[in-house]
């Protein structure tokens, strides 16, 4: 008789498990669709929206490199080219090349890490599509430029002052030993609450 | 049992077939004589004290003088663990095969001959495994020069950074 | 029937196939439907990763750990940082690890739904596997804000991680656990229950538990033979003796014990204790620092060892030489895949040509871990 | 139509050479039927189907091309037209080319017979039903030579699974068209719409229990013959990469899948003809044209219902294994067909005029299954706390 109560468990299972998996999907007709309809259907720009951790396409603000070459020596793929030589008249830094080989870069974030300033960072920026691998080649040096030497207090440059400001707190983003970014930022949240009422940080 | 337990034990079953018993890097390890490693593995997956049911891990280290073959054996029973070498020379690098021992071997020892050259006697499948079956060398020794092209990819990328240089030039 | 005369067929299955998983290649020797034997050919996915260590050095080999199983590349990070820790004597802050952990038990989850969606998709269920794209997405957003990328995160550092929890993270985290759950269920429902379902995987590519360890099988492969064994339990590390959490076996429930169902139903009661590590993990964490002191120039003491982790694909062994300078002399890394892999062989024999596409998928073979 | 036709051929509307003018309508009438009722409806059907299936995956699916993605088929099939036609070097090229239009041929035929209205039929042949399954059991011819000549082993594969799967589940479909011509004791399409009623308890559906399962097993059957999920083994994208269809490329690729969404309408046309009441509705109007037009759309509209749920039932389940397919169909569906057939003549020995009360029950019961269904999808909704969203577009 085992025969015939499994044969009729069978049907009685296929047809419970299948009236499951009907009403799943049948519940799926009420909700709302996942997809985020990449590139033109968006309200904000993908870019607008990623975390600030994101790891896009490597920018570099030049007036705040230090010329260290930092980030040279850490980039396990060696795409980042540099060269900084001491201007033999003025003995300052002389940056001639600061080249980044997109096509080769692997956006693991160990070049951002060790810059003193924040100059190289990643952006939000992720659509690097080209024609050639000429043209992925992110050159940052026009004309030879003169590194930038930190000062001792704060800057003083108002053209430089924000786009180091903007570094650090890049930089503050990474674990330094010794750091506790959650609590730090709870703190600093709650600072710019008490010292400027209604105004977003 | 602690890792040294397991070698002397090893060791006062085998005597003198054990060459080296090492406690200075870490994991302790016990270098043995390449021809006694089935015997040696038999013996330890057999024995009711060391019960190594599973090889864990086998790899190759090429030290530019000879070659290793690393054995990582595990017991799921006991849970201990225990690592033996042994030293092949690097011309003709040749070992018995622990298939018959642990089937996990087979693969293992492949890719082992494959990327460091180690022949394993009585191996039922010594074939290459990641490299291509053409592949001249292995590519883990030391000495291991890339072909610059491979049936005529070449494995070699040209920067475009000087490209782009004498393009402007 | 012993006059029928067939004769045996020989079907080329890959590299590109749309079941498996990867650029794989099987060679199947078939009789009609059934298969007298499928033979593996890996190898098409070898990027030399084990090459690469020995000339980026300590630190800048971690963003390619991530390309050794991309899948779950939180473990092979954590295997890489943990070997490198223990030849270089460094003890990683408490906090690091618990980020670890967290970052870790969310990439199991997030692996384990895309095993479990595709071993929907390879038996012809497309719905559940979207759906379990879907979770994953929600996971990478998580993980990308913690981290800045969806799949090669390279967020562990040797010493610790390289980035805090994002504030507000923890809320966010909490959120979304509460939304898996019952999702989970509503999958189970949908899919792992369904009938056809079951009967197409149980009873398929059984494995007992004296072959699972003789071929070297790990974690949920080797639990689905009844076998309860699990690195963070039996050799804990990191700070996973802090939580609570069990290990779910196969129990033949459905079929034979260790069969293709056994294994799939073992990962989905393992993303349930995952949750619950994860919420324990989540309310547990305690404040500090996340990366020791490591010095740019990272040179350990001449030495080997062996470091084994969890991952989502079982016991992932990273076999390090140091010599003392500052590139490792060399590393080798034991995957679960590439243990499935070869027990494929075996199993395959008797089995029905839809059966190989399933019993790739119970395996949980990554392509990328096989070759390396 | 015929019956119009001749008619008017009767009433010496077309003059001498009547039989030649009316086979010529007759021609030109059915060829505006296929080529603008039967190969559009395919297409769309394509469409709705990655709508439906996008709408039960999270997804939005094809949405760019026209209004809400609806000219995609158009799109679509104008880029299979524009692609190259490759065959093989190594195929048998005769019967390489020949087999999309056996598939074709396969679909097309069975509109011949097709009862949209009371009138609007091409030809009620009296062996109406049997020439439906008969028809389209000729895809089998197509789909096996597509996989020989193909000369691929995964084509080959997905052929001969599709010729063992169709005709073995001819065999429980053939079956269970018996308890209908049971009841009516006729062959033709319109006489057996004629003996139900409009009402959903004068439906064979619900006529009794034998014939409710009779039902059922011919839609899982006619699912299988026509290749659907969970019984799509011929083409299973993840084992045969695309089954017979591999070696296929541009218009004739285009043919046999045009042939399996248009074979959704003519699988859902059989059921609702055999026991949903067929275009039965109503006697609102005495005019026959407004009447006419009235059947159109209550057939349509179930049909369409029917269509939906093939597409809903491939979004939900997973594919059988060809044993499991040979065992389904040989275990448990050829038995039961026989068993309901039996059921069914005792219970017309019975109650030769059916048993009105027992058309009530079975309705109540369904009533029931329904509520039930509801209340898990509501239940599924509450718990996944995921956003709703009404709208079917996007």
């Amino acid at each position: 008789m085992s025969g015939v109560s499994d044969y009729v468990q069978n049907i009685k299972e296929t047809v419970s498990t299948i009236f499951e998996g009907m009403a799943i999907t049948a519940s799926h007709f009420m909700r709302k669709p996942y997809t985020v309809q990449y590139p033109d259907r968006m309200a904000v720009r993908v870019q607008d929206t990623l975390p600030f951790r994101y790891r896009g396409i490597l920018e570099v603000d030049l007036e705040i490199c230090t010329g260290c070459l930092a980030c040279e020596r850490l980039c396990p793929i060696d795409c980042i080219t540099i060269v900084a030589d001491k201007d033999p008249v003025t003995k300052q830094l002389l940056l001639s090349q600061f080249d980044i080989d997109i096509a080769k870069c692997m956006y693991c974030g160990l070049c951002s890490e060790p810059c003193p300033t924040g100059s190289i960072h990643h952006t939000t920026e992720f659509e690097g599509a080209d024609y050639s691998l000429e043209s992925l080649i992110r050159r940052f040096v026009k004309d030879p430029v003169i590194a930038y030497k930190p000062k001792k207090g704060p800057e003083t440059d108002q053209r430089i002052a924000p786009i180091l400001n903007r570094g650090m707190a890049y930089l503050d983003q990474w674990a330094i030993p010794g750091s506790d970014a959650e609590a730090k930022a709870a703190a600093d949240k709650a600072a710019a609450e008490t010292a400027a009422p209604g105004e977003p940080s | 049992m602690e890792p040294l337990q397991i070698l002397e034990r090893v060791k006062n079953q085998f005597g003198d077939r054990i060459l080296e018993v090492a406690d200075r890097k870490l994991d302790p390890f016990a270098v043995i004589d390449p021809k006694a490693i089935v015997e040696i593995g038999r013996f330890m997956k057999n024995d009711p004290e060391l019960q190594m049911d599973c090889l864990s891990n086998e790899s190759g280290v090429d030290y530019k003088d000879h070659i290793e073959v690393v054995y990582h054996f595990f017991s799921y029973q006991r849970r201990h663990t225990a690592v033996l070498k042994v030293k092949l020379p690097r011309d003709n690098p040749s070992v018995e095969t622990l298939e018959n021992v642990w089937k996990s071997a087979n693969w293992m020892e492949r890719e082992i001959f494959d990327l460091l050259g180690v022949n394993f006697e009585g191996h039922s499948d010594m074939r290459r495994i990641l490299m291509p079956e053409d592949w001249q060398g292995y590519p883990l020794r030391k000495d291991f020069v890339e072909p610059l092209e491979y049936h005529g990819i070449s494995t070699v990328r040209e920067s475009p950074i000087i490209r782009l240089d004498t393009k402007k030039k | 029937m012993s006059t029928l005369r067939t004769e045996e067929m020989t079907l080329n299955m890959g590299p590109q196939h749309p079941s498996t998983h990867g650029v794989l290649r099987f060679v199947v020797r078939a009789d009609g439907e059934v298969m007298r034997e499928a033979i593996p050919d890996v190898g098409y996915l070898h990027r030399s990763i084990e090459k690469i260590a020995e000339k980026v050095g300590y630190h800048g080999f971690m963003p390619y750990t991530d390309r050794v199983d991309y899948v779950c590349a939180m473990f092979t990070n954590q295997g890489w940082g943990s070997a490198c820790e223990r030849l270089g004597n460094i003890e990683v802050p408490k906090r690091g690890e618990y980020c670890r952990v967290i970052a870790a038990e969310f990439n199991r989850l997030a692996s384990h739904l895309l095993s479990i969606g595709t071993m929907g998709m390879d038996i012809g269920a497309m719905t559940p596997f979207t759906h379990a794209i879907r979770e994953r997405e929600m996971i990478n957003d998580l993980i990308e804000e913690l981290c800045g990328a969806r799949l090669t995160f390279n967020y562990m550092r040797i010493g610790g991680v390289a980035w805090d929890l994002p504030p507000g993270w923890r809320e966010k985290s909490n959120a979304y656990l509460d939304h898996l759950e019952p999702i989970l269920d509503e999958f189970n429902n949908l899919l792992s229950y369904n009938k056809i379902y079951v009967e197409r995987l149980a009873n398929i590519g059984i494995i007992t538990a004296k072959e699972a360890i003789d071929y070297n099988l790990v974690g949920p492969n080797l639990r689905g033979c009844g076998v309860k064994w699990d690195i963070r339990k039996d050799i804990p590390y990191s700070v996973y003796p802090d939580f609570d959490f069990d290990v779910p076996v196969g129990n033949g429930h459905w079929g034979t014990l260790g069969d293709s169902m056994d294994r799939y139903m073992v990962r989905v009661f393992e993303m349930k204790e995952s949750v619950k590590i994860l919420r324990q993990a989540l309310a547990k964490i305690p404040s500090g620092p996340v990366l020791a002191k490591v010095p740019r120039n990272f040179k350990p003491p001449a030495g080997e060892c062996q470091i084994r982790v969890e991952s989502a694909r079982g016991d992932m062994g990273w076999y390090v030489v140091s010599d003392g300078t500052g590139y490792p002399w060399r590393v080798h890394v034991r995957t679960g895949s590439f243990a499935a892999m070869g027990i494929i062989q075996k199993l395959s024999q008797g089995l029905m040509i839809a059966d190989l596409v399933t019993l790739i998928a119970s395996l949980d073979v990554i392509a990328p871990e096989i070759d390396r | 139509m015929q019956t119009l036709i001749e008619n008017l051929v009767n009433a010496g509307t077309f003059g001498k050479n009547a039989s030649v003018v009316a086979a010529i309508v007759i021609f030109v009438l059915s060829a505006v039927v296929f080529l603008g009722v039967a190969f559009p409806f395919a297409g769309i059907v394509s469409w709705v189907e990655r709508r439906v299936w996008a709408r039960i995956q999270s997804r939005v699916g094809p949405n760019r091309v026209g209004p809400n993605g609806f000219l995609q088929w158009l799109a679509d099939g104008v880029k299979h037209v524009c692609k190259e036609d490759i065959i093989p070097d190594d195929s048998d090229p005769t019967l390489f080319k020949t087999a999309p239009y056996l598939v074709v041929l396969a679909f097309v035929l069975p509109w011949a017979v097709m009862p949209f209205s009371s009138s609007l039929i091409l030809a009620d042949l009296n062996v109406g039903i049997l020439y439906m399954t008969s028809v389209t059991a000729l895809t089998v011819v197509g789909v096996l030579m597509a996989g020989w000549a193909s000369n691929d082993k995964w084509s080959l594969i997905g052929g001969i699974r599709s010729a063992a799967q169709i005709v073995s589940y001819e065999i429980p479909a053939g079956l269970s068209i018996f308890p209908v011509v049971l009841m009516t004791g006729t062959l033709s399409m319109q006489g057996i719409i004629r003996a139900q009623g409009w009402a959903p308890q004068h439906w064979f559906l619900f006529a009794n229990p034998f014939t409710f399962i009779a039902a059922n097993i011919l839609y899982i059957s006619a699912l299988a013959e026509g290749n659907r999920t969970p019984f799509d083994l011929p083409e299973a994208e993840s084992e045969l990469v695309a089954g017979f269809a591999t070696e296929y490329s541009g218009m004739r690729y285009l043919f046999f899948f045009m042939a399996e969404w248009g074979n959704l309408f003519i699988i859902g046309a059989i059921i609702t003809t055999l026991f949903l009441g067929g275009w039965q509705c109503p006697h609102i109007t005495k005019n026959v044209v407004l009447m006419n037009v009235l059947q159109l759309i209550v057939f349509n509209v179930k049909v369409l219902a029917l269509v939906f749920l093939s597409m809903w039932i491939r979004a939900t389940l997973p594919r059988v294994r060809i044993d499991q397919l040979m065992l389904l169909c040989w275990k448990y569906f050829v038995p039961i067909s026989f068993v309901d057939m039996i059921g069914t003549a005792v219970w017309v020995a019975i109650w030769p005029d059916g048993n009105a009360f027992m058309g009530y029950i079975m309705l109540a019961g369904a009533i029931v299954v329904a509520v039930l269904f509801i209340q898990r999808v509501i239940f599924y909704l509450r718990r996944s706390r995921m956003e709703m969203y009404f709208n079917p577009t996007i």
